[in-house]
Protein backbone atom coordinates (compact mmCIF):
# COMPACT_ATOMS: atom_id res chain seq x y z
CA UNK A 1 0.00 0.00 0.00
CA UNK A 2 2.82 1.95 -0.45
CA UNK A 3 2.11 3.42 -3.87
CA UNK A 4 -0.26 5.42 -4.62
CA UNK A 5 -2.80 4.44 -7.15
CA UNK A 6 -3.54 5.83 -10.55
CA UNK A 7 -6.36 4.03 -11.44
CA UNK A 8 -8.72 4.56 -8.73
CA UNK A 9 -8.02 1.53 -7.16
CA UNK A 10 -8.22 0.64 -3.63
CA UNK A 11 -6.10 -2.13 -1.64
CA UNK A 12 -8.05 -4.09 0.36
CA UNK A 13 -7.30 -6.94 2.74
CA UNK A 14 -9.39 -10.27 2.95
CA UNK A 15 -9.02 -13.19 5.21
CA UNK A 16 -10.79 -16.22 4.65
CA UNK A 17 -12.44 -18.93 7.19
CA UNK A 18 -13.13 -22.27 7.05
CA UNK A 19 -15.21 -23.59 3.66
CA UNK A 20 -13.70 -20.72 1.44
CA UNK A 21 -10.01 -20.82 3.02
CA UNK A 22 -10.07 -24.22 1.87
CA UNK A 23 -11.32 -23.20 -1.64
CA UNK A 24 -9.07 -20.59 -2.24
CA UNK A 25 -6.11 -21.92 -0.82
CA UNK A 26 -5.13 -19.30 1.86
CA UNK A 27 -5.66 -17.42 4.40
CA UNK A 28 -5.62 -14.16 3.32
CA UNK A 29 -4.58 -11.80 0.73
CA UNK A 30 -4.28 -7.75 -0.21
CA UNK A 31 -5.43 -6.98 -3.36
CA UNK A 32 -5.88 -4.22 -5.42
CA UNK A 33 -9.75 -3.80 -6.51
CA UNK A 34 -12.24 -0.86 -8.10
CA UNK A 35 -15.01 -2.47 -6.59
CA UNK A 36 -17.13 0.31 -4.60
CA UNK A 37 -19.12 -2.12 -2.34
CA UNK A 38 -18.26 -5.19 -0.52
CA UNK A 39 -21.10 -7.09 -2.62
CA UNK A 40 -19.43 -5.90 -5.87
CA UNK A 41 -15.58 -6.85 -4.24
CA UNK A 42 -17.35 -10.36 -3.74
CA UNK A 43 -18.06 -10.63 -7.21
CA UNK A 44 -15.00 -9.72 -8.40
CA UNK A 45 -13.48 -13.03 -5.76
CA UNK A 46 -16.10 -14.83 -6.80
CA UNK A 47 -15.49 -14.56 -10.68
CA UNK A 48 -11.63 -15.37 -10.01
CA UNK A 49 -12.18 -18.00 -7.64
CA UNK A 50 -15.65 -19.44 -8.61
CA UNK A 51 -16.69 -19.93 -4.77
CA UNK A 52 -18.97 -22.85 -4.07
CA UNK A 53 -22.80 -22.38 -3.85
CA UNK A 54 -23.04 -21.44 0.22
CA UNK A 55 -26.03 -20.43 1.44
CA UNK A 56 -26.63 -16.87 2.78
CA UNK A 57 -23.10 -15.37 3.17
CA UNK A 58 -22.46 -12.41 5.36
CA UNK A 59 -19.84 -9.79 4.97
CA UNK A 60 -17.64 -7.71 7.55
CA UNK A 61 -15.56 -4.88 7.13
CA UNK A 62 -13.39 -3.87 10.07
CA UNK A 63 -14.70 -6.61 12.50
CA UNK A 64 -18.45 -5.35 12.35
CA UNK A 65 -21.02 -7.17 9.54
CA UNK A 66 -22.20 -4.85 7.29
CA UNK A 67 -25.24 -4.73 4.44
CA UNK A 68 -23.79 -6.30 0.87
CA UNK A 69 -24.18 -2.55 -0.27
CA UNK A 70 -21.29 -1.31 1.95
CA UNK A 71 -19.11 0.65 0.61
CA UNK A 72 -15.50 -0.53 0.13
CA UNK A 73 -12.63 1.65 1.15
CA UNK A 74 -8.95 1.98 0.66
CA UNK A 75 -7.51 -0.56 3.78
CA UNK A 76 -10.52 -2.32 4.78
CA UNK A 77 -10.29 -5.46 5.83
CA UNK A 78 -13.14 -7.87 4.62
CA UNK A 79 -14.45 -11.07 5.63
CA UNK A 80 -17.01 -13.18 3.76
CA UNK A 81 -18.71 -15.36 6.33
CA UNK A 82 -19.99 -18.50 5.22
CA UNK A 83 -22.98 -20.35 6.79
CA UNK A 84 -22.00 -20.64 10.76
CA UNK A 85 -22.03 -23.89 12.88
CA UNK A 86 -21.08 -23.18 16.20
CA UNK A 87 -22.15 -25.04 19.46
CA UNK B 1 -14.46 -7.75 30.23
CA UNK B 2 -16.27 -9.47 27.38
CA UNK B 3 -18.97 -12.12 28.28
CA UNK B 4 -18.14 -14.06 25.34
CA UNK B 5 -14.59 -15.90 24.94
CA UNK B 6 -13.21 -18.55 22.61
CA UNK B 7 -10.62 -21.47 24.24
CA UNK B 8 -8.21 -22.84 21.99
CA UNK B 9 -7.51 -25.03 24.83
CA UNK B 10 -9.64 -27.89 26.59
CA UNK B 11 -11.57 -26.47 29.07
CA UNK B 12 -14.21 -26.91 32.31
CA UNK B 13 -17.17 -25.36 33.20
CA UNK B 14 -15.46 -24.88 37.05
CA UNK B 15 -12.97 -22.50 35.17
CA UNK B 16 -15.40 -19.65 34.67
CA UNK B 17 -17.36 -20.73 37.77
CA UNK B 18 -16.71 -18.04 39.20
CA UNK B 19 -17.40 -15.63 36.30
CA UNK B 20 -21.35 -16.41 36.72
CA UNK B 21 -21.25 -16.44 41.08
CA UNK B 22 -23.53 -14.34 42.65
CA UNK B 23 -24.82 -13.96 46.54
CA UNK B 24 -28.14 -13.09 44.83
CA UNK B 25 -28.88 -15.90 42.42
CA UNK B 26 -30.64 -18.68 43.32
CA UNK B 27 -30.37 -20.56 40.32
CA UNK B 28 -27.63 -21.48 37.63
CA UNK B 29 -29.13 -22.96 34.17
CA UNK B 30 -25.95 -24.02 32.53
CA UNK B 31 -25.69 -25.63 28.61
CA UNK B 32 -22.89 -27.43 27.42
CA UNK B 33 -22.64 -28.65 24.16
CA UNK B 34 -20.31 -31.70 23.72
CA UNK B 35 -19.08 -33.63 19.99
CA UNK B 36 -21.08 -37.18 19.73
CA UNK B 37 -20.39 -39.94 17.89
CA UNK B 38 -22.91 -39.55 14.78
CA UNK B 39 -24.33 -36.13 12.87
CA UNK B 40 -27.58 -37.12 10.38
CA UNK B 41 -26.38 -40.49 10.80
CA UNK B 42 -23.17 -40.74 10.04
CA UNK B 43 -20.35 -41.93 12.64
CA UNK B 44 -17.99 -38.93 13.41
CA UNK B 45 -14.37 -39.54 14.69
CA UNK B 46 -13.52 -35.86 15.29
CA UNK B 47 -14.26 -32.63 14.22
CA UNK B 48 -12.89 -29.08 14.12
CA UNK B 49 -13.98 -25.66 15.26
CA UNK B 50 -12.74 -22.47 13.68
CA UNK B 51 -13.43 -19.03 14.37
CA UNK B 52 -13.13 -15.41 13.19
CA UNK B 53 -11.77 -14.46 16.56
CA UNK B 54 -12.16 -10.40 16.66
CA UNK B 55 -16.09 -10.48 15.17
CA UNK B 56 -16.94 -13.03 17.34
CA UNK B 57 -16.37 -12.39 20.52
CA UNK B 58 -17.97 -8.79 19.67
CA UNK B 59 -20.97 -10.66 18.44
CA UNK B 60 -20.91 -13.17 21.50
CA UNK B 61 -20.95 -10.09 24.02
CA UNK B 62 -23.56 -8.42 22.23
CA UNK B 63 -25.85 -11.81 22.50
CA UNK B 64 -24.88 -11.89 26.40
CA UNK B 65 -26.03 -8.27 26.52
CA UNK B 66 -29.29 -8.87 24.79
CA UNK B 67 -29.86 -11.42 27.59
CA UNK B 68 -29.27 -9.32 30.09
CA UNK B 69 -31.61 -6.81 28.87
CA UNK B 70 -34.57 -9.45 28.24
CA UNK B 71 -34.37 -11.27 31.12
CA UNK B 72 -33.59 -10.60 34.85
CA UNK B 73 -30.57 -12.47 35.50
CA UNK B 74 -27.46 -11.73 37.54
CA UNK B 75 -24.29 -13.01 35.68
CA UNK B 76 -23.79 -14.54 32.28
CA UNK B 77 -21.23 -16.15 30.71
CA UNK B 78 -20.41 -18.35 27.28
CA UNK B 79 -16.87 -20.13 26.48
CA UNK B 80 -16.63 -21.49 22.79
CA UNK B 81 -13.62 -24.10 22.48
CA UNK B 82 -11.81 -23.75 18.85
CA UNK B 83 -9.35 -26.26 17.28
CA UNK B 84 -9.67 -30.01 17.05
CA UNK B 85 -12.01 -31.93 19.09
CA UNK B 86 -12.52 -35.44 19.93
CA UNK B 87 -15.88 -37.28 20.73
CA UNK B 88 -17.16 -35.90 24.49
CA UNK B 89 -15.33 -33.17 24.34
CA UNK B 90 -16.68 -29.85 25.45
CA UNK B 91 -17.56 -27.65 22.60
CA UNK B 92 -19.64 -24.83 23.99
CA UNK B 93 -20.67 -23.94 28.09
CA UNK B 94 -23.25 -20.92 28.58
CA UNK B 95 -23.71 -20.05 32.35
CA UNK B 96 -26.35 -18.35 33.63
CA UNK B 97 -27.35 -17.14 37.34
CA UNK B 98 -30.57 -15.56 38.50
CA UNK B 99 -32.64 -15.00 41.01
CA UNK B 100 -35.74 -17.17 39.26
CA UNK B 101 -34.69 -20.26 37.47
CA UNK B 102 -37.20 -18.83 34.72
CA UNK B 103 -34.94 -15.88 34.02
CA UNK B 104 -31.95 -18.47 34.07
CA UNK B 105 -33.32 -20.92 31.70
CA UNK B 106 -35.09 -18.51 29.27
CA UNK B 107 -31.67 -16.67 29.51
CA UNK B 108 -29.80 -19.40 29.21
CA UNK B 109 -31.51 -20.64 25.94
CA UNK B 110 -31.43 -17.82 24.31
CA UNK B 111 -27.52 -17.16 24.35
CA UNK B 112 -26.85 -20.57 23.13
CA UNK B 113 -29.40 -20.32 19.92
CA UNK B 114 -28.10 -17.03 19.22
CA UNK B 115 -24.39 -17.92 19.57
CA UNK B 116 -25.17 -20.80 17.03
CA UNK B 117 -27.24 -18.75 14.33
CA UNK B 118 -24.64 -15.56 14.76
CA UNK B 119 -21.21 -16.04 15.95
CA UNK B 120 -18.64 -16.47 13.33
CA UNK B 121 -17.54 -20.08 14.04
CA UNK B 122 -17.51 -23.19 11.29
CA UNK B 123 -17.44 -27.17 12.32
CA UNK B 124 -15.94 -29.58 9.80
CA UNK B 125 -16.56 -32.59 10.65
CA UNK B 126 -14.62 -35.61 10.10
CA UNK B 127 -16.38 -39.29 9.19
CA UNK B 128 -15.65 -42.51 9.91
CA UNK B 129 -15.50 -43.48 6.30
CA UNK B 130 -12.52 -40.28 6.29
CA UNK B 131 -14.41 -38.20 4.51
CA UNK B 132 -15.25 -34.39 6.13
CA UNK B 133 -17.35 -31.89 5.25
CA UNK B 134 -18.06 -28.19 6.51
CA UNK B 135 -21.67 -28.41 8.25
CA UNK B 136 -24.20 -25.90 6.83
CA UNK B 137 -22.06 -25.32 3.92
CA UNK B 138 -23.00 -28.53 1.73
CA UNK B 139 -19.52 -28.74 0.50
CA UNK B 140 -17.68 -32.40 1.15
CA UNK B 141 -14.35 -33.07 0.39
CA UNK B 142 -12.50 -36.40 0.08
CA UNK B 143 -9.29 -35.37 1.46
CA UNK B 144 -7.93 -34.10 -1.88
CA UNK B 145 -7.48 -30.52 -2.15
CA UNK B 146 -10.10 -27.90 -2.54
CA UNK B 147 -10.61 -26.01 -5.91
CA UNK B 148 -12.65 -28.63 -8.13
CA UNK B 149 -16.19 -26.53 -7.11
CA UNK B 150 -18.63 -25.60 -9.42
CA UNK B 151 -19.26 -22.18 -9.80
CA UNK C 1 -30.46 -47.67 40.63
CA UNK C 2 -33.04 -44.69 40.96
CA UNK C 3 -32.30 -41.37 38.86
CA UNK C 4 -33.03 -38.93 41.97
CA UNK C 5 -30.71 -39.36 45.41
CA UNK C 6 -30.19 -37.26 48.83
CA UNK C 7 -27.14 -35.87 50.07
CA UNK C 8 -26.80 -35.34 53.35
CA UNK C 9 -23.02 -33.52 52.80
CA UNK C 10 -22.13 -31.08 50.21
CA UNK C 11 -21.77 -32.28 46.68
CA UNK C 12 -20.43 -30.94 43.78
CA UNK C 13 -22.20 -31.48 40.27
CA UNK C 14 -18.34 -33.41 38.93
CA UNK C 15 -19.31 -35.86 41.32
CA UNK C 16 -22.03 -37.05 39.32
CA UNK C 17 -21.19 -36.21 35.97
CA UNK C 18 -20.57 -39.91 35.13
CA UNK C 19 -24.04 -40.39 35.74
CA UNK C 20 -25.13 -38.36 32.75
CA UNK C 21 -22.56 -38.94 30.06
CA UNK C 22 -23.54 -40.66 26.99
CA UNK C 23 -21.35 -40.42 23.34
CA UNK C 24 -24.89 -39.83 21.74
CA UNK C 25 -25.27 -36.70 23.67
CA UNK C 26 -24.27 -33.59 21.96
CA UNK C 27 -26.30 -31.47 24.82
CA UNK C 28 -25.98 -31.18 28.49
CA UNK C 29 -28.30 -28.85 30.70
CA UNK C 30 -28.23 -28.48 33.64
CA UNK C 31 -29.74 -26.08 37.08
CA UNK C 32 -28.13 -25.98 40.11
CA UNK C 33 -30.21 -24.48 43.19
CA UNK C 34 -28.21 -22.24 45.28
CA UNK C 35 -28.61 -20.80 48.46
CA UNK C 36 -29.23 -16.86 48.25
CA UNK C 37 -28.88 -14.22 50.39
CA UNK C 38 -32.36 -12.96 50.16
CA UNK C 39 -35.93 -13.98 49.66
CA UNK C 40 -39.08 -12.21 49.20
CA UNK C 41 -37.32 -8.86 50.74
CA UNK C 42 -36.06 -11.12 53.70
CA UNK C 43 -32.08 -11.36 54.56
CA UNK C 44 -31.25 -15.14 55.00
CA UNK C 45 -28.40 -15.88 56.62
CA UNK C 46 -28.81 -19.89 56.66
CA UNK C 47 -31.43 -22.77 55.95
CA UNK C 48 -31.77 -26.28 56.32
CA UNK C 49 -33.66 -28.63 54.14
CA UNK C 50 -35.56 -31.56 55.82
CA UNK C 51 -36.82 -34.50 53.46
CA UNK C 52 -38.62 -37.35 54.18
CA UNK C 53 -36.06 -39.84 52.14
CA UNK C 54 -37.90 -43.11 51.29
CA UNK C 55 -40.96 -41.12 50.00
CA UNK C 56 -38.27 -38.73 48.37
CA UNK C 57 -36.53 -40.97 46.26
CA UNK C 58 -39.33 -43.08 45.00
CA UNK C 59 -41.01 -39.64 43.65
CA UNK C 60 -37.85 -37.90 42.43
CA UNK C 61 -37.19 -41.07 40.46
CA UNK C 62 -41.19 -41.10 39.01
CA UNK C 63 -40.30 -37.95 38.07
CA UNK C 64 -36.80 -38.33 36.12
CA UNK C 65 -38.90 -41.64 34.53
CA UNK C 66 -41.45 -39.11 33.42
CA UNK C 67 -38.74 -36.68 31.72
CA UNK C 68 -37.76 -39.67 29.63
CA UNK C 69 -41.12 -40.73 29.02
CA UNK C 70 -41.98 -37.06 27.41
CA UNK C 71 -38.58 -36.08 25.76
CA UNK C 72 -35.84 -37.77 23.60
CA UNK C 73 -32.76 -37.62 26.67
CA UNK C 74 -29.83 -40.29 26.84
CA UNK C 75 -29.69 -39.22 30.64
CA UNK C 76 -30.97 -37.72 33.33
CA UNK C 77 -29.84 -37.26 36.89
CA UNK C 78 -31.18 -35.02 40.20
CA UNK C 79 -29.43 -34.92 43.67
CA UNK C 80 -31.30 -32.35 46.37
CA UNK C 81 -29.33 -31.67 49.59
CA UNK C 82 -30.63 -31.92 52.93
CA UNK C 83 -29.14 -30.51 56.46
CA UNK C 84 -27.89 -26.93 57.29
CA UNK C 85 -26.78 -24.89 54.53
CA UNK C 86 -25.12 -21.58 53.96
CA UNK C 87 -25.54 -18.86 51.76
CA UNK C 88 -24.09 -19.87 48.03
CA UNK C 89 -24.09 -23.29 49.08
CA UNK C 90 -25.41 -25.63 46.29
CA UNK C 91 -28.77 -27.51 47.25
CA UNK C 92 -30.01 -29.15 44.68
CA UNK C 93 -28.51 -30.24 41.09
CA UNK C 94 -30.08 -31.77 37.82
CA UNK C 95 -28.06 -33.24 34.82
CA UNK C 96 -29.74 -33.66 31.66
CA UNK C 97 -27.96 -34.90 28.59
CA UNK C 98 -29.51 -35.55 25.04
CA UNK C 99 -28.70 -35.84 21.50
CA UNK C 100 -29.76 -32.00 20.62
CA UNK C 101 -30.41 -29.48 22.86
CA UNK C 102 -33.95 -28.65 23.18
CA UNK C 103 -34.75 -31.89 24.75
CA UNK C 104 -32.02 -31.54 27.20
CA UNK C 105 -33.55 -28.13 28.08
CA UNK C 106 -37.17 -28.90 28.76
CA UNK C 107 -36.49 -32.14 30.48
CA UNK C 108 -34.14 -30.50 32.84
CA UNK C 109 -36.86 -27.51 32.98
CA UNK C 110 -39.51 -30.67 33.67
CA UNK C 111 -38.05 -32.30 36.40
CA UNK C 112 -36.65 -29.52 38.45
CA UNK C 113 -40.37 -27.44 38.30
CA UNK C 114 -41.37 -31.47 39.37
CA UNK C 115 -39.21 -32.09 42.29
CA UNK C 116 -40.06 -28.41 43.66
CA UNK C 117 -43.93 -28.96 43.52
CA UNK C 118 -44.13 -32.72 44.64
CA UNK C 119 -40.74 -34.32 46.21
CA UNK C 120 -41.23 -33.62 50.17
CA UNK C 121 -38.74 -31.65 50.98
CA UNK C 122 -39.06 -29.04 53.55
CA UNK C 123 -37.09 -25.91 53.53
CA UNK C 124 -36.55 -23.78 56.71
CA UNK C 125 -35.08 -20.34 56.48
CA UNK C 126 -33.29 -18.50 59.33
CA UNK C 127 -33.35 -14.81 58.66
CA UNK C 128 -30.90 -11.93 59.54
CA UNK C 129 -33.60 -10.47 62.48
CA UNK C 130 -33.03 -14.22 64.09
CA UNK C 131 -36.28 -15.51 63.64
CA UNK C 132 -37.25 -18.58 61.10
CA UNK C 133 -39.89 -20.10 59.12
CA UNK C 134 -40.50 -22.83 57.00
CA UNK C 135 -41.14 -22.19 53.59
CA UNK C 136 -45.34 -22.48 52.23
CA UNK C 137 -45.78 -23.39 55.77
CA UNK C 138 -47.04 -19.77 56.55
CA UNK C 139 -45.47 -20.54 60.10
CA UNK C 140 -43.28 -18.17 61.84
CA UNK C 141 -41.32 -19.03 64.82
CA UNK C 142 -39.03 -16.34 66.84
CA UNK C 143 -36.96 -19.08 68.17
CA UNK C 144 -39.35 -20.21 70.91
CA UNK C 145 -40.94 -23.85 71.55
CA UNK C 146 -43.35 -24.71 69.04
CA UNK C 147 -47.13 -25.22 70.72
CA UNK C 148 -48.67 -22.29 70.88
CA UNK C 149 -50.41 -22.10 67.08
CA UNK C 150 -53.99 -21.26 67.20
CA UNK C 151 -56.26 -24.26 65.49
CA UNK D 1 -48.53 -53.78 68.91
CA UNK D 2 -47.98 -57.14 71.01
CA UNK D 3 -51.29 -57.07 72.72
CA UNK D 4 -54.45 -57.80 70.54
CA UNK D 5 -56.93 -54.97 70.31
CA UNK D 6 -60.31 -56.05 71.63
CA UNK D 7 -61.93 -52.22 71.00
CA UNK D 8 -61.62 -52.63 67.77
CA UNK D 9 -58.58 -50.14 67.35
CA UNK D 10 -55.67 -50.36 65.25
CA UNK D 11 -52.03 -49.80 65.98
CA UNK D 12 -50.48 -47.14 63.75
CA UNK D 13 -46.73 -45.32 63.23
CA UNK D 14 -47.03 -41.64 62.79
CA UNK D 15 -43.77 -39.79 61.53
CA UNK D 16 -43.66 -36.11 61.72
CA UNK D 17 -41.51 -33.92 59.16
CA UNK D 18 -40.31 -29.86 59.44
CA UNK D 19 -43.03 -27.64 60.69
CA UNK D 20 -45.19 -30.34 61.98
CA UNK D 21 -42.31 -32.23 64.04
CA UNK D 22 -41.66 -29.10 65.26
CA UNK D 23 -45.25 -28.44 66.33
CA UNK D 24 -46.12 -31.85 68.00
CA UNK D 25 -42.77 -31.98 69.55
CA UNK D 26 -41.38 -35.31 68.14
CA UNK D 27 -40.56 -37.16 65.06
CA UNK D 28 -42.65 -39.96 65.29
CA UNK D 29 -45.05 -41.92 67.13
CA UNK D 30 -47.22 -45.07 67.58
CA UNK D 31 -50.41 -44.87 68.59
CA UNK D 32 -54.05 -46.77 68.53
CA UNK D 33 -56.52 -45.44 66.77
CA UNK D 34 -60.16 -46.97 65.44
CA UNK D 35 -59.91 -43.89 62.31
CA UNK D 36 -60.94 -45.86 59.04
CA UNK D 37 -59.19 -43.61 56.77
CA UNK D 38 -56.03 -41.31 56.61
CA UNK D 39 -58.56 -38.60 56.68
CA UNK D 40 -60.05 -39.38 59.70
CA UNK D 41 -56.79 -40.19 61.67
CA UNK D 42 -55.34 -36.46 60.55
CA UNK D 43 -58.62 -35.44 62.14
CA UNK D 44 -58.07 -37.09 65.38
CA UNK D 45 -54.62 -35.85 65.44
CA UNK D 46 -55.58 -32.02 64.73
CA UNK D 47 -57.62 -32.38 67.52
CA UNK D 48 -55.39 -33.82 69.42
CA UNK D 49 -52.50 -31.06 68.66
CA UNK D 50 -53.99 -28.18 66.71
CA UNK D 51 -52.11 -28.54 63.48
CA UNK D 52 -51.12 -24.82 62.24
CA UNK D 53 -52.93 -24.02 59.41
CA UNK D 54 -50.59 -25.25 56.56
CA UNK D 55 -52.53 -25.23 52.75
CA UNK D 56 -52.93 -28.19 51.35
CA UNK D 57 -51.51 -31.04 53.12
CA UNK D 58 -51.00 -34.66 51.84
CA UNK D 59 -50.46 -37.73 52.92
CA UNK D 60 -48.54 -40.89 52.35
CA UNK D 61 -48.91 -44.47 54.04
CA UNK D 62 -46.15 -47.11 53.68
CA UNK D 63 -43.93 -44.60 51.85
CA UNK D 64 -46.83 -43.91 48.79
CA UNK D 65 -48.93 -40.67 48.49
CA UNK D 66 -52.45 -41.88 49.35
CA UNK D 67 -56.14 -40.27 49.09
CA UNK D 68 -57.36 -38.92 52.21
CA UNK D 69 -59.82 -41.60 51.71
CA UNK D 70 -57.63 -44.64 51.71
CA UNK D 71 -57.84 -46.94 54.19
CA UNK D 72 -56.04 -47.12 57.62
CA UNK D 73 -54.36 -50.60 58.42
CA UNK D 74 -52.64 -51.86 61.53
CA UNK D 75 -49.22 -51.81 61.31
CA UNK D 76 -49.84 -48.89 58.92
CA UNK D 77 -46.80 -46.43 58.70
CA UNK D 78 -48.51 -42.54 58.26
CA UNK D 79 -47.04 -39.41 56.92
CA UNK D 80 -48.80 -36.11 56.47
CA UNK D 81 -46.83 -33.98 54.21
CA UNK D 82 -46.89 -30.05 54.48
CA UNK D 83 -45.86 -28.34 51.83
CA UNK D 84 -42.98 -28.81 50.34
CA UNK D 85 -40.47 -26.85 49.51
CA UNK D 86 -37.90 -28.27 47.99
CA UNK D 87 -35.41 -26.51 44.90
Amino acid sequence: MAQLPTDGSIAVRIEYFAVLREHVGRAQEELRTTATTVGELYGELDRRYAFPALGRVKVAVNDEFRDWSSPVRDGDFVVFIPPVAGG
Amino acid sequence: MSHFEFSREPFTPERYRSRVSDPVAGGYASFEGWVRNHNEGRGVQRLEYEGYEALGIKEGDRIVAEAFARFPIAQAHCVHRLGVLGIGDLAVWVGVTAAHREAAFAACRYIIDEVKNRVPIWKKEHYAEGDSGWINCEVRTSGAPAGSALP
